[in-house]
């Protein structure tokens, strides 16, 4: 196997070397990439959808479909975990002892009980303000699942607001859902996938255009939290058996003391 | 234009596969469908006949294959001869089969049957296939349908048979698929023409050699020319119905009828001339001949002994073909027949001493001609036949391959040909003085014949040849047939 | 054909490609495969992103009020739009890729890839 | 009602015009389903198996509209978003991919029955994901085939692969430690894709296919181009598994669950292919790729074809050699691309679609043989023709077809690759095409011998194998017949359309 990697490398390296001079200097204006299709991005998203950052324009709606795409690998990612690792712990209510301090001190759960609120209301001001500043549905929804797990780590496994795997799965899927609905309406309406200036609201086509980006990047935002804690949730699962014996071997430390 | 009796010809044995393997608890229903089917078979092969005779060439095209390439059937006279042969046969083997099978109590009966329908529709599919793509197709179709005959009886040395068998077949199906396409690429959509298609190719003598290469092995192995042989004795492990279905019926012949196809229908005489090929075919089916007698002779075993005799007979076949001038190929193609009938007969004596004595070296053979008059006879006429002596199938054709090599100015292959009759004469002249002069002389020995389904069918093909001897045009025509299709060959018209 | 300091990301690329690329193959730790994967997409996003360089262009949010933005004032949108699907795509393979080692190691106790095939060559004979 | 009010001969416009519209949705029913399953299946596992039945089946038919509208009117072009190329993303399909779509969408129908029995053992969550899965698969799949823009194919090349990573580690322990090594591959492969795709997209400005097909040829000549074209094909050979990068086929389809074993075996290496032959043939035709790069690429098919049948000769275990034979097989299909003249390219599609069928109803058939004795070695099928008279056959007209015995399909694939071999007169290739086809005769007889010939150990557990196991593998068999006799409609459609649309002559 070592040999293969060496081979590889070596063709690549030499691959690398040998054409990168042949592609245009960085930061010429001249260059195809900055003069063929990205000056139209440029000039005419504030005019199309009524939304000053670029790039939210052309992630959500000039080159929307390719999002739908990655919020479905999101999902695809989240379910793959959950089917590798699907050994079924449910959420338990009532922590035990352990539970409450696996990672919490007081110092980090003083902290936390005062960091988790700003994270989540920051996760929202960047998905709502994704059409002004640099920000929108996944970072949005990254935040969310930041917090979220933050908890989960400081007050223990098994609670995090409620949102145990089962609401993770459901959430994943219908944030998807959500983007893909959007795109739907259009569609059952006649005129094109995603088209969002189609959308019936009472809005000229431009706002009608920056409220589709707005429902679309609400449908990633859950998507992506709800992945990510899927994810989580499944990583930090243990199976069955090992948790029968885990508690097992608390009752019977717990006798041993008492 | 459509006339779809060449296609029925081919498709009834087909249909009859399923009602076989359907009817597998019922013996007789399935040999029922078995024999109804040989009848249908022979049936629309010799309506065909007439219309042939008369100079027509009845023809089906069906679906397109490639572009522009059809699955096109035609009755040419050629095809005729083998068409006739194989489907006359199966009547007579079924019939054996039967006998001998119910005899021997073998299993897996119906699978026998079944592939036999097969193989038997895939020879007629030869016979009449009219571009070089749909006899590619039957071809490869008899391979397959073959390899559960070869392995008929499961046991070890029959496996190893088969992969013998699979080897070498295989390895010339690819040969001949890369000929066919090569073929339709130098001269695309042609289809069988008396004096070849290639002459108008337009490729080079060397690429010509190359392509005639590649078809003599893709088909020389199921001719068994020399050293593609080595298969066919292999196969010898396989029940006797089954060897004659090999040797005499359908595969083998098959593959002497695909040379005929290629050197006559393809490349032509005149071209194969100009290649100066044709000596060189001719030299090597020679060595085969000469070759394959002497192995015979070296050969204790009698369906061995049968086997090699059967290397060497094709070889007239290929032989007369490579020749080129008429009296060749009309011999050439009459041999087809005439051996048919001969080996099948000596095939089907083999068997009935088998189901009777369980014989199997020609030395336990002494005194049987007493026992077994009508078997022994038979065997002796064909034997005779083989050999080449007058009044017997075997004869015309010899006499017409060679005066096709002095026409055609190789007088060497005539002293061949009189070397292996003394040869055929040396292998089986022991057979017969053992069965009748030899064995304790004294004691009366009483007649003692095996089932009638068994001793009847080689009489008849033994008669059958002798009939062929003295009338060449015996109900069937082979002779006029084989003429027709030589003079048309070589622009004699 | 750009002098050498004109493309100079690309060296960084290149170089991030190939050690990304040989941790991958060569190292047998199969976490430390999974981080090499990673190096390897974050040099793609390195790649993509010196497309997006214009001199002298600002950052592609158009400050408030503007109505029709110039091309040569805001840099090239598109790569990074195509870069948030390929760091969503990391995300995504890591995210499996440490769970089946998360069952890998559950299963078999170990994530060095000699060890790992000795014990599945030992409980398959 | 407004069908009704409206004649004949425009109701067929209408009709066209309305698959015109819903053309994307061949991608949409999976992907949509998908969303829905696992919150489906929480509720009730059967209803959210009929449901993904159902959306495959939509979809199955739609595909087939979609492609008779193709094959009738031309191709159909999607602008998404509302945004026309090279603007926004587009979907277009063409009749070779009206050809593909079909193929999928049938695949993944007939082996989701199989692929579904297997969720029995697990919580409704668990099912839920694994069908879920499945759809996203299949979504992932034909969005490939249907896509016309770049980055979009790179987006549902990495969807189909997280869900056959996924596929593939759910089957037995060791499909976990095959799924990890088939994952960093994988995500080498799409990286390679993306990496190539950057540097096309640095010397054309445009992700479009169509539009980077217009302005490739100017700078075809730059070392840039020819580094991405290199990286692309590396990226997808990786995907096909050819020869030296199939490392991962053999374990992820030894390990993999029987269910999904025909829809992945049959379709994965396809789907790349046809990316493949999109990008030689669609985007770098007028460009004109390198003589020398398709001749390079010719030389890695051959060696990939013998490499691969050589493998296939040393495997005991049936779906271990299955995979080695795809590696060979999906060599003839490059090889017919690499040659370039229409009739090799012709071959090399037919292949693509003769190949999927035979492999899959292999594996189908196998899954069946697995069912009844719980092994999958030579060995282990000793004797099954007696017990499972209809699954060995299908099994072995399987295997006849791959070998390229007439009237198979898999002969006429192969008359095609070796026409256009001889026409380009490449005669080593011509060569590599038998030998690797006497290899496959002399591997794939060996099952048949151990099916037929051998007698079956008595003390080996027997279970009977459900019907919804063997039926695929029996339609598959029939379809094998049916595409060798009716393979002149198949190719009928798109040898024109190759020819005619300036491909190779």
């Amino acid at each position: 196997m070592r040999s293969l990697s060496w081979i590889a490398v070596l063709f690549t390296g030499v691959v690398l070397f040998y054409t990168a001079p042949s592609l245009p200097p960085i930061g010429d204006p001249e260059s195809p990439a900055s003069s063929h299709v990205s000056p139209y991005y440029i000039e005419n998203s504030v005019s199309d959808m009524a939304t000053p950052n670029l790039v939210t324009t052309v992630v959500t709606d000039y080159r929307g479909y390719d999002t739908l795409g990655e919020t479905t690998v999101i999902m695809t990612a989240g379910l793959a975990c959950l089917l590798i690792l699907g050994f079924w712990t449910p959420m338990r209510r009532h922590p035990t002892e352990t539970d409450r301090l696996s990672f919490g001190s007081p110092v980090l759960d003083a902290a936390a009980r005062l960091l988790v609120p700003y994270i989540l209301l920051f996760a929202l001001y960047v998905l709502f303000h994704g059409h002004h500043s640099p920000g929108g549905g996944f970072q949005g929804g990254t935040l969310l699942a930041a917090g979220v797990i933050l908890v989960r780590l400081v007050r223990g496994r098994d609670c995090g607001w409620g949102v145990d795997r089962e609401q993770a799965v459901r959430l994943a899927c219908s944030g998807a859902f959500l983007y893909y609905a959007v795109g739907l309406i259009t569609m059952l309406m006649g005129h094109l996938f995603l088209d969002y200036s189609k959308l019936p609201l009472p809005l000229t086509a431009a706002m009608r255009r920056n409220m589709g980006i707005l429902g679309v990047e609400i449908g990633v935002t859950v998507a992506v939290a709800g992945t990510m804690i899927l994810i989580f949730d499944c990583l930090h699962a243990t199976p069955h058996e090992d948790r029968e014996a885990e508690v097992s071997a608390e009752r019977a430390g717990a006798e041993g003391h008492t | 234009m459509n006339d779809t009796r060449p296609l029925w010809a081919v498709l009834v044995s087909l249909a009859a596969v399923g009602p076989i393997l359907l009817s597998d608890k019922r013996p007789n229903l399935r040999e029922a469908w078995s024999f109804i089917a040989a009848a249908l078979k022979f049936g629309f092969v010799v309506s065909l006949l007439p219309a042939v005779l008369a100079g027509g060439t009845p023809e089906c095209k069906l679906l397109d294959l490639a572009p522009g390439i059809a699955l096109h059937l035609r009755a040419d006279p050629a095809g005729m001869v083998f068409a006739l042969l194989a489907s006359t046969l199966w009547i007579v083997t079924t019939l054996y089969s039967i006998g001998y099978m119910r005899g021997g109590k073998s299993p897996h009966q119906t699978a026998y049957f079944a592939s036999f329908a097969v193989c038997v529709s895939s020879a007629i599919g030869i016979a009449f296939a009219a571009n070089p793509l749909t006899f590619l197709l039957f071809f490869e179709l008899l391979t397959v349908a073959t390899y559960p005959l070869v392995v008929h009886n499961r046991s070890e040395e029959a496996v190893r048979g088969g992969r013998k068998y699979l080897a070498y077949t295989f390895i010339a199906a690819q040969c001949l698929l890369v000929a066919v396409v090569w073929s339709t690429f130098l001269v695309p959509g042609a289809t069988f023409q008396a004096g070849g298609f290639l002459a108008a190719s337009g490729a080079t003598p060397a690429q010509l050699r190359i392509l005639l290469l590649l078809f003599m092995i893709g088909i020389g192995v199921k001719a068994a020319i020399m050293p593609l042989h080595g298969w066919l004795p292999a196969a010898m492990v396989a029940p006797t119905p089954v060897s004659a279905l090999l040797h005499a019926v359908a595969v083998v012949k098959a593959g002497a009828f695909g040379c005929v196809r290629v050197l006559v229908f393809i490349f032509g005489p005149s071209l194969l001339r100009e290649i100066g090929m044709d000596w060189l075919i001719a030299s090597v089916a020679a060595a085969t001949i000469v070759g394959g007698s002497l192995r015979a002779l070296g050969e204790d075993n009698l369906k061995r002994r049968l086997a090699y005799s059967t290397v060497s007979q094709l070889s007239y076949i290929v032989l007369g073909a490579a020749l080129g001038s008429p009296a060749a190929i009309a011999g050439a193609i009459f041999h087809i027949a005439a051996h048919g009938f001969m080996k099948i007969t000596l095939f089907f004596c083999a068997g009935s001493i088998y189901t009777r004595t369980h014989y199997t070296e020609i030395a336990q053979l002494a005194g049987l001609g007493k026992r077994m008059p009508i078997t022994m006879g038979a065997f002796t006429l064909a034997a005779l036949g083989l050999a080449g002596t007058p009044l017997l199938a075997g004869f015309v054709s010899k006499w017409n391959l060679a005066l096709g090599a002095i026409h055609s100015g190789n007088e060497v292959f005539v002293a061949i040909l009189v070397l292996s009759a003394f040869l055929n004469f040396a292998y089986f002249f022991p057979i017969v003085y053992t069965a009748f002069f030899e064995g304790d002389k004294g004691e009366t020995v009483r007649f003692d014949e095996t089932h009638v389904a068994v001793w009847l069918p080689p009489a008849l093909t033994a008669v059958a040849a002798l009939a062929l001897g003295m009338f060449p045009d015996f109900f069937w025509s082979f002779y006029t047939l084989a003429w027709t299709a030589a003079k048309a060959a070589t622009g004699l018209g | 054909m750009s002098a050498f300091y004109e493309i100079a990301n690309y060296w960084g690329v290149a170089i991030l490609l190939l050690v990304g690329l040989h941790g991958m193959l060569a190292r047998p730790n199969l976490m430390r495969k999974l981080m090499a994967m990673n190096i390897f997409q974050v040099a793609v996003i390195l790649f993509y992103l010196s497309f997006a360089e214009k001199t002298g262009a600002s950052t592609p949010v158009a400050p408030h009020g503007l109505l029709h933005p110039l091309a040569a004032d805001f840099i090239n949108p598109l790569p990074h739009a195509l870069m948030l699907t390929a760091i969503v795509v990391g995300v995504g393979t890591t995210g499996v890729g440490l769970a089946l080692l998360v069952s890998i190691y559950r299963r078999y106790e170990t994530l060095e890839e000699p060890e790992l095939l000795e014990k599945m060559r030992r409980e398959n004979a | 009602m407004l069908l009704d009010a409206v004649p004949f001969q425009d109701t067929i416009g209408l009709a066209a015009q309305l698959i015109r519209r819903a053309m994307p949705a061949m991608v949409l029913i999976p992907l949509g389903a998908a969303m829905l399953s696992p919150i489906l299946a929480a509720r009730s596992p059967r209803a959210a198996r009929f449901f993904g039945g159902g959306a495959l089946l939509l979809n199955f038919f739609l595909s087939l509209l979609v492609s008779n509208l193709v094959w009738w009117q031309g191709p159909i072009h999607y602008h998404f978003g509302g945004w026309a190329p090279p603007i926004g993303i587009e979907y277009s399909v063409d009749a070779v991919g009206a050809m593909m779509a079909p193929l999928v969408a049938f695949f993944a129908l007939l082996s989701f029955a199989s692929a579904s029995r297997l969720e029995k053992e697990w919580t409704p969550s668990h099912g839920g994901a694994f069908q879920a899965l499945y759809l996203l698969l299949s979504a992932g799949l034909m969005g490939i085939v249907v896509t016309g823009d770049l980055f979009n194919l790179y987006v549902f090349l990495e969807i189909s692969s997280l869900s056959t990573y996924a596929l593939v580690a759910a089957g037995e322990d060791r499909a976990k430690v095959a799924a990890f090594r088939y994952l960093i591959i994988g995500s080498v492969a799409a990286t390679f894709w993306v990496f190539g795709l950057g540097y096309l997209y640095a010397l054309t400005g445009t992700l479009n296919m169509a539009d980077m097909a217009e302005r490739l040829p100017a700078v075809i000549g730059s070392r840039a181009a020819v580094a991405g074209l290199a990286f692309i094909v590396a990226g997808l050979a990786i995907k096909m598994a050819l020869f030296p990068l199939h490392g991962w086929q053999p374990d992820a389809y030894t390990y993999a669950p029987p269910g999904a074993m025909p829809f992945i075996s049959a379709i994965m290496a396809k789907v790349s292919a046809y990316a493949l032959f999109r990008v030689l043939y669609d985007v770098f035709l007028k460009a004109g790729p390198a003589g020398e790069a398709l001749e390079l690429l010719g030389w890695v098919a051959a060696l990939s074809i013998l490499a691969g049948s050589v493998l296939a000769l040393g495997q005991r275990d049936i779906r271990r050699m299955l995979a080695y034979s795809s590696v060979a097989q999906i060599g003839y299909v490059l090889l017919g691309f690499s040659i370039g003249n229409a009739f090799a390219v012709t071959g090399a599609l037919l292949h693509m679609v003769n190949h999927a069928v035979m492999k899959s109803c292999c594996f189908a058939a196998l899954g069946a043989f697995r069912a009844k004795t719980g092994r999958a070695d030579v060995d282990g099928v000793a004797g099954l023709a007696k017990e499972m008279p209809w699954t060995a056959a299908a099994f072995t007209i399987a295997a006849l077809g791959i070998i390229g015995i007439p009237p198979l399909c898999g002969f006429f694939s192969k008359y095609y690759l070796i026409r256009g071999a001889v026409q380009a007169s490449a005669w080593p290739f011509v060569a590599v095409f038998g030998v690797s086809s006497v290899l496959g005769t002399v591997y794939f007889f060996r099952i048949i011998e151990s099916l037929y010939l051998r007698s079956a150990d008595q003390g080996a557990k027997r279970e009977i194998a459900p019907l919804s196991v063997i039926a695929p593998a029996l339609l598959l068999a029939g379809l094998v017949l049916a595409l060798g006799v009716f393979s002149q409609d198949v190719v009928g459609n798109f040898v024109p359309i190759i020819v005619g649309a300036g491909g190779p002559s």
